[in-house]
């Protein structure tokens, strides 16, 4: 870490895992980080999130897998990866080799895949997290998505729990599209989850005009960016509010310092950024030091300190 | 530093200069050393609207001509069709301002080491890149022949300069309101057939790109096509942009065409899965 | 109806009720009708939607109640209003003798509420339809809305449905914010609703970077406007493909006739404009000329052929 | 035609002048016959950024003053801080572009049938509506007296064509950048106790209002203050703007302050309950 944060107290945790600065990228919007190694300095943000993986290779989707919306775009890329075995062997050394510290995010398509998939990363040192993404279908279940029910989502998660011993704190990704998030939460929090990532994308469509059809090769897909911020602060506010010892890596829509501080200020104690590096890729330094920036302007002597903020009376706060 | 778009830089230019050409804005943007970087092929990626935008993604265009000036240093030339907000947008700009660019992206033509015939082929907005292309070629000691093809003539850029490049230059039109009626892709067949072609240079709708592809399929005849695939990110983070490609074994794998393209081998394209879903991969 | 349509169709209907263009208000965004009666003709759109109304006048939430939010708003108004009787007695009798087709949108705390108020809406002559905005908290069932479960979201139909036996359709307007909106969409058209209206707002917040405190008054806000229009056309067509025989009343980002026909084309048969008119106190009757316009130049030759078109196989549709 | 906002007109203004004044910008719009229309105290409700805007929703401001041209129709003048994203873009348009406005909107300062002892207080941009009210009052034979407040002197907007059309002026800031060091509403106990002013006229931030309004209560000195509250639409649609207001029953009202305000008799406002929940409305 070469970054000199005038005495300010930048680092952050995610249960055990400690890092630098609370700015990391999102998973699935900086591949397995190489490509944005070209316009920063990987070591130099809080960790790299990596795409969510799976055990065997995959596709994805057909094409076109994207649509931008406005303030926001849909992407449908369905987990296209190159499995488990490649990305531990390839990717996570080149991360490591380059001091940067890495979450590595899981998806399956069965409970058991997730099992196995910690079997696999327990066997590598040097990883900081699992982000264990639930947010894809069950394919056991009528293809719902395993975070969209209590049990479901508590199942995926136990099965990574039970390999993992406490080694590497679980991350579970939950996603918006829920009647009731905090529930949730707490169901997989009961099932061993360390941390929660909040949120995943909002379901959404585009239909395109000229062949007035679907646009997206999925049909379906996820819409990220800016407009779901104000779901994302939402999210995170509900479930610190319900279960305010459970750190939470918040996202959604963060494109500069004074959205981190937002969803910080929320209950956040880390932030993902994804969609912002599409229009940026210098985004992620970027809104790093707007953030700091923001927080010395306010009187904050860490960032842990802001952490939450917004839930104290105005008594309490000032 | 990384391996991917490793001359990549992100600046901020100048617009030199911004003329309607027919259907299309030809925009020269300052890029300063930049310049000595790009190669016909490669791509810029363009960020759109003020601070206030809903346009939250870059758009992506080809380089279509690098000169290197002396004192205020080289200069890039796009050839922009205004098509949505964002295109409009950069169309809209006035000489002077300035714009957020990410360049050079992306794999470049490959340029062969030896003098070989060249045939270059764009449709619309893709003869861009192939007159900077052309020059290349010619600089090599190849013959260089061009076929440009559009809806209608004001859909084809073909500056004047440009034709020099070439040793022949044939225009077709749709409409036949330039050059001969008809597509692009007619006369292709024949000279293939008559063995004078060794490379096909290729821009344009992936429509075109497949068509000359189904003529060079079984001959000798190597085809480089730039694809164009709708991008979000334009870096290789976001893995929209993918083009089923099938590897020596034969087996496909969902390329990015942001940075394992937009030049591609068309013969290793699996055209037929473009917009699908490719099998499923077994190990 | 004084407009030209050129011999195209632009008529619609959602299940007996007529209407003579698709174009309608959203409920909560043209107040009673007569602000915006200084800036177009209000029998000149489809129809009127009011203001939801509940059995007693009612003050809302405490302001701030806005916030702006990238491409959309949060709004926490809490149903404000001057309640049925002074509504019935005053608002709809202005609005037909405008010569304007009204659905009265009502919203209850209680099932008994939604009951009481379609036995006053019964009493009156010329109304068109029922909204029945059933995503308001339900006092009965801690706090949870009514739309958020398929029981009380059908229990709330039920109610108006016994009152209403066919006079009038009823429209029963969902909440996006569920884990399965087909689900819930179904069991309200099993209780009686004759029609959806989908969708109302996405829940959100925003943080106020000064007071680094909730902004809103009521904390939690409705996000409305093109930001969520991916969500709207999702909704309606998962909506229209699991019942394509129901007619819906699409809402959600329309701001111009591209938008509007986004959502037809996704399976609505109506649309209400909500937050693009504050915006702009004319986009209603904009939008109505924009949507005609491109149904003509897609070789439509009525409205109707246009409803979820974006449901059939390229084969079939052309 | 309704009966609200009679007067209204959504029509494209175009931008006679916009110039740097202080901490503000003072913006002239050209509104034709719409200047017949504008009374001291209405507002005018502008569209901010361009079709690619994310933001969209219109941005309320005082009409400051009313000039009516010949030749070219009516002007508007509007005096706005730089404050967020949507004044920031008002003020970075250029002469001779054309901004979307809804005006005029709201209720206007009441006017005195007969001459009265006026005193008008300003905070910050506040002051704006001020000098085209004391043209008006001073036409009727009024008394006007003013006092302008702000943080500094920079946020004092005082014209001197303004200047002429009050009997006196003090300006008091929070630094002492300029005129006295101190709050505008420092003055007023002793004004209204020596009994001399019949009715206060104000506009600036709520907490100035309701401060005024406190030094007014139980005195026979009406006070008329200009609200600010926030507005999603100007034009009585959305219900966010809402003040708690006194019945002459007693009973509290959310009124919109988009069309029954901004301009409000302060002894009507419920200050206490503004951004609380009123007890249940009870018939
Ligand atoms: C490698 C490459 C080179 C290109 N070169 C040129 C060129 O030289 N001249 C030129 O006029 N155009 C070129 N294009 C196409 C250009 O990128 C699109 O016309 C442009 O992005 C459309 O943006 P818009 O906002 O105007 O349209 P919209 O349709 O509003 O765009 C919406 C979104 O879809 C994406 N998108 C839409 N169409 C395309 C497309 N055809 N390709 C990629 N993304 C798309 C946009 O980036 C944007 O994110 C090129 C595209 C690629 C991928
Ligand atoms: C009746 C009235 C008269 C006004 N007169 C003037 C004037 O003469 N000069 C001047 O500089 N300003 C005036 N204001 C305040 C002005 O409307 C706000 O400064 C402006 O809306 C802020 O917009 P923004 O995009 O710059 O800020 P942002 O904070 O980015 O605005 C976000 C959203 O909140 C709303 N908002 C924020 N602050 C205010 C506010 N104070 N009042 C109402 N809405 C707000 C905006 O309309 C917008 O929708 C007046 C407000 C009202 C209601
Ligand atoms: C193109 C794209 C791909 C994504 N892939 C994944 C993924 O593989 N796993 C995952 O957990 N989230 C994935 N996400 C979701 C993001 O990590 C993030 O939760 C979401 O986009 C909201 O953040 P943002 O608005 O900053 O992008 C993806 C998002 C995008 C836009
Ligand atoms: C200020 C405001 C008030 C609203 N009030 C109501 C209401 O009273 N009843 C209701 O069913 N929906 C209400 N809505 C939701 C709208 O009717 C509509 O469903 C939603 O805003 C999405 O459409 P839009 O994006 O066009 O605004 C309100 C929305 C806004 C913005
Ligand atoms: S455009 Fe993002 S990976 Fe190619
Ligand atoms: S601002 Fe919309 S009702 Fe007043």
């Amino acid at each position: 870490m070469k970054i000199d944060y005038e005495g300010f107290d930048f680092s952050t945790s995610l249960a055990d895992a400690s890092f630098p600065s609370p700015i990391f990228t999102a998973s699935g919007c900086a591949s397995s980080g190489k490509e944005l190694a070209q316009f920063f300095d990987l070591s130099e943000i809080g960790a790299v999130v990596t795409k969510s993986v799976m055990n065997k290779p995959r596709h994805g989707r057909p094409t076109p897998r994207m649509a931008e919306t406005p303030s926001g775009m849909l992407n449908s890329i369905g987990l296209q990866g190159p499995g488990i075995d490649y990305f531990l062997a390839n990717d996570v050394p080149w991360l490591l080799n380059k001091g940067s510290r890495v979450i590595v995010s899981i998806a399956g398509e069965t409970i058991d895949e997730y099992s196995v998939l910690a079997r696999k990363i327990r066997a590598v040192q040097g990883i900081s997290a699992i982000e264990v993404n639930i947010s894809c279908p069950n394919v056991e279940n009528r293809g719902m998505v395993f975070a969209c029910q209590t049990d479901t989502a508590a199942r995926a998660i136990d099965g990574v729990r039970k390999i993992i011993g406490g080694e590497i704190p679980i991350i579970a990704k939950l996603t918006p599209d829920v009647t009731d998030i905090t529930s949730i939460a707490s169901s997989v929090v009961d099932a061993g989850a360390d941390a929660l990532a909040l949120i995943n994308t909002v379901l959404g469509m585009v239909i395109n005009l000229d062949t007035m059809r679907p646009h997206l090769g999925g049909k379906t897909g996820g819409l990220s960016g800016p407009a779901i911020r104000p779901v994302a602060v939402r999210a995170i506010y509900q479930v610190h509010s319900a279960m305010p010892q459970v750190p939470i890596l918040g996202m959604g829509g963060v494109a500069s310092g004074r959205d981190a501080l937002e969803l910080i200020l929320a209950g956040a104690s880390g932030i993902s950024v994804g969609t912002a590096s599409f229009g940026d890729p210098s985004a992620i330094p970027r809104i790093q030091r707007e953030l700091h920036s923001l927080l010395l302007a306010r009187g904050f002597k860490s960032l842990r300190e802001a952490v939450g903020y917004a839930h104290r009376s105005i008594e309490e706060g000032s | 530093m990384s391996t991917i778009n490793k001359s990549a830089t992100q600046i901020s230019s100048t617009i030199l200069s911004n003329k309607r050409i027919g259907a299309y804005h030809q925009i020269l943007l300052s890029i300063g050393d930049l310049a000595s970087l790009c190669r016909p092929g490669n791509f810029v990626a363009i960020a759109v609207g003020d601070e206030s935008s809903k346009m939250i993604l870059r758009r992506a265009f080809a380089i279509s001509r690098i000169t290197h000036g002396s004192a205020s240093g080289g200069a890039m030339e796009l050839i922009v069709a205004p098509h949505g907000s964002g295109s409009r947008w950069i169309c809209a700009q006035p000489e002077g301002s300035d714009i957020d660019i990410v360049a050079p992206l992306g794999k470049a033509f490959g340029i062969p080491t030896s003098p070989v015939n060249a045939l270059l082929v764009g449709g619309g907005y893709g003869s861009a890149p192939l007159f900077g292309l052309a020059e290349v070629l010619k600089a090599r000691g190849c013959r260089v022949d061009m076929l440009l093809g559009a809806s209608t003539g004001s859909k084809i850029y073909a500056p004047l300069e440009g034709k020099r490049s070439a040793s022949t230059l044939k225009i077709y039109t749709e409409d036949g309101s330039m050059g001969e009626r008809g597509r692009v892709t007619a006369p292709i067949s024949a000279l293939i057939q008559r063995g004078t072609i060794d490379v096909i240079y290729s821009c344009g709708p992936m429509s075109m790109l497949r068509a000359i592809s189904d003529l060079t399929e079984g001959t000798d005849v190597v085809h480089q096509c730039a694809v164009e695939e709708s991008m979000a990110c334009g870096i290789g983070i976001c893995m929209t942009c993918v083009l089923p490609v099938k590897g020596e074994d034969g087996t496909i794998s969902m390329l990015r065409s942001c940075i394992d393209g937009p030049v591609m081998d068309s013969s290793t394209v699996a055209w037929d899965l473009v917009g699908k879903t490719p099998p499923a991969v077994t190990l």
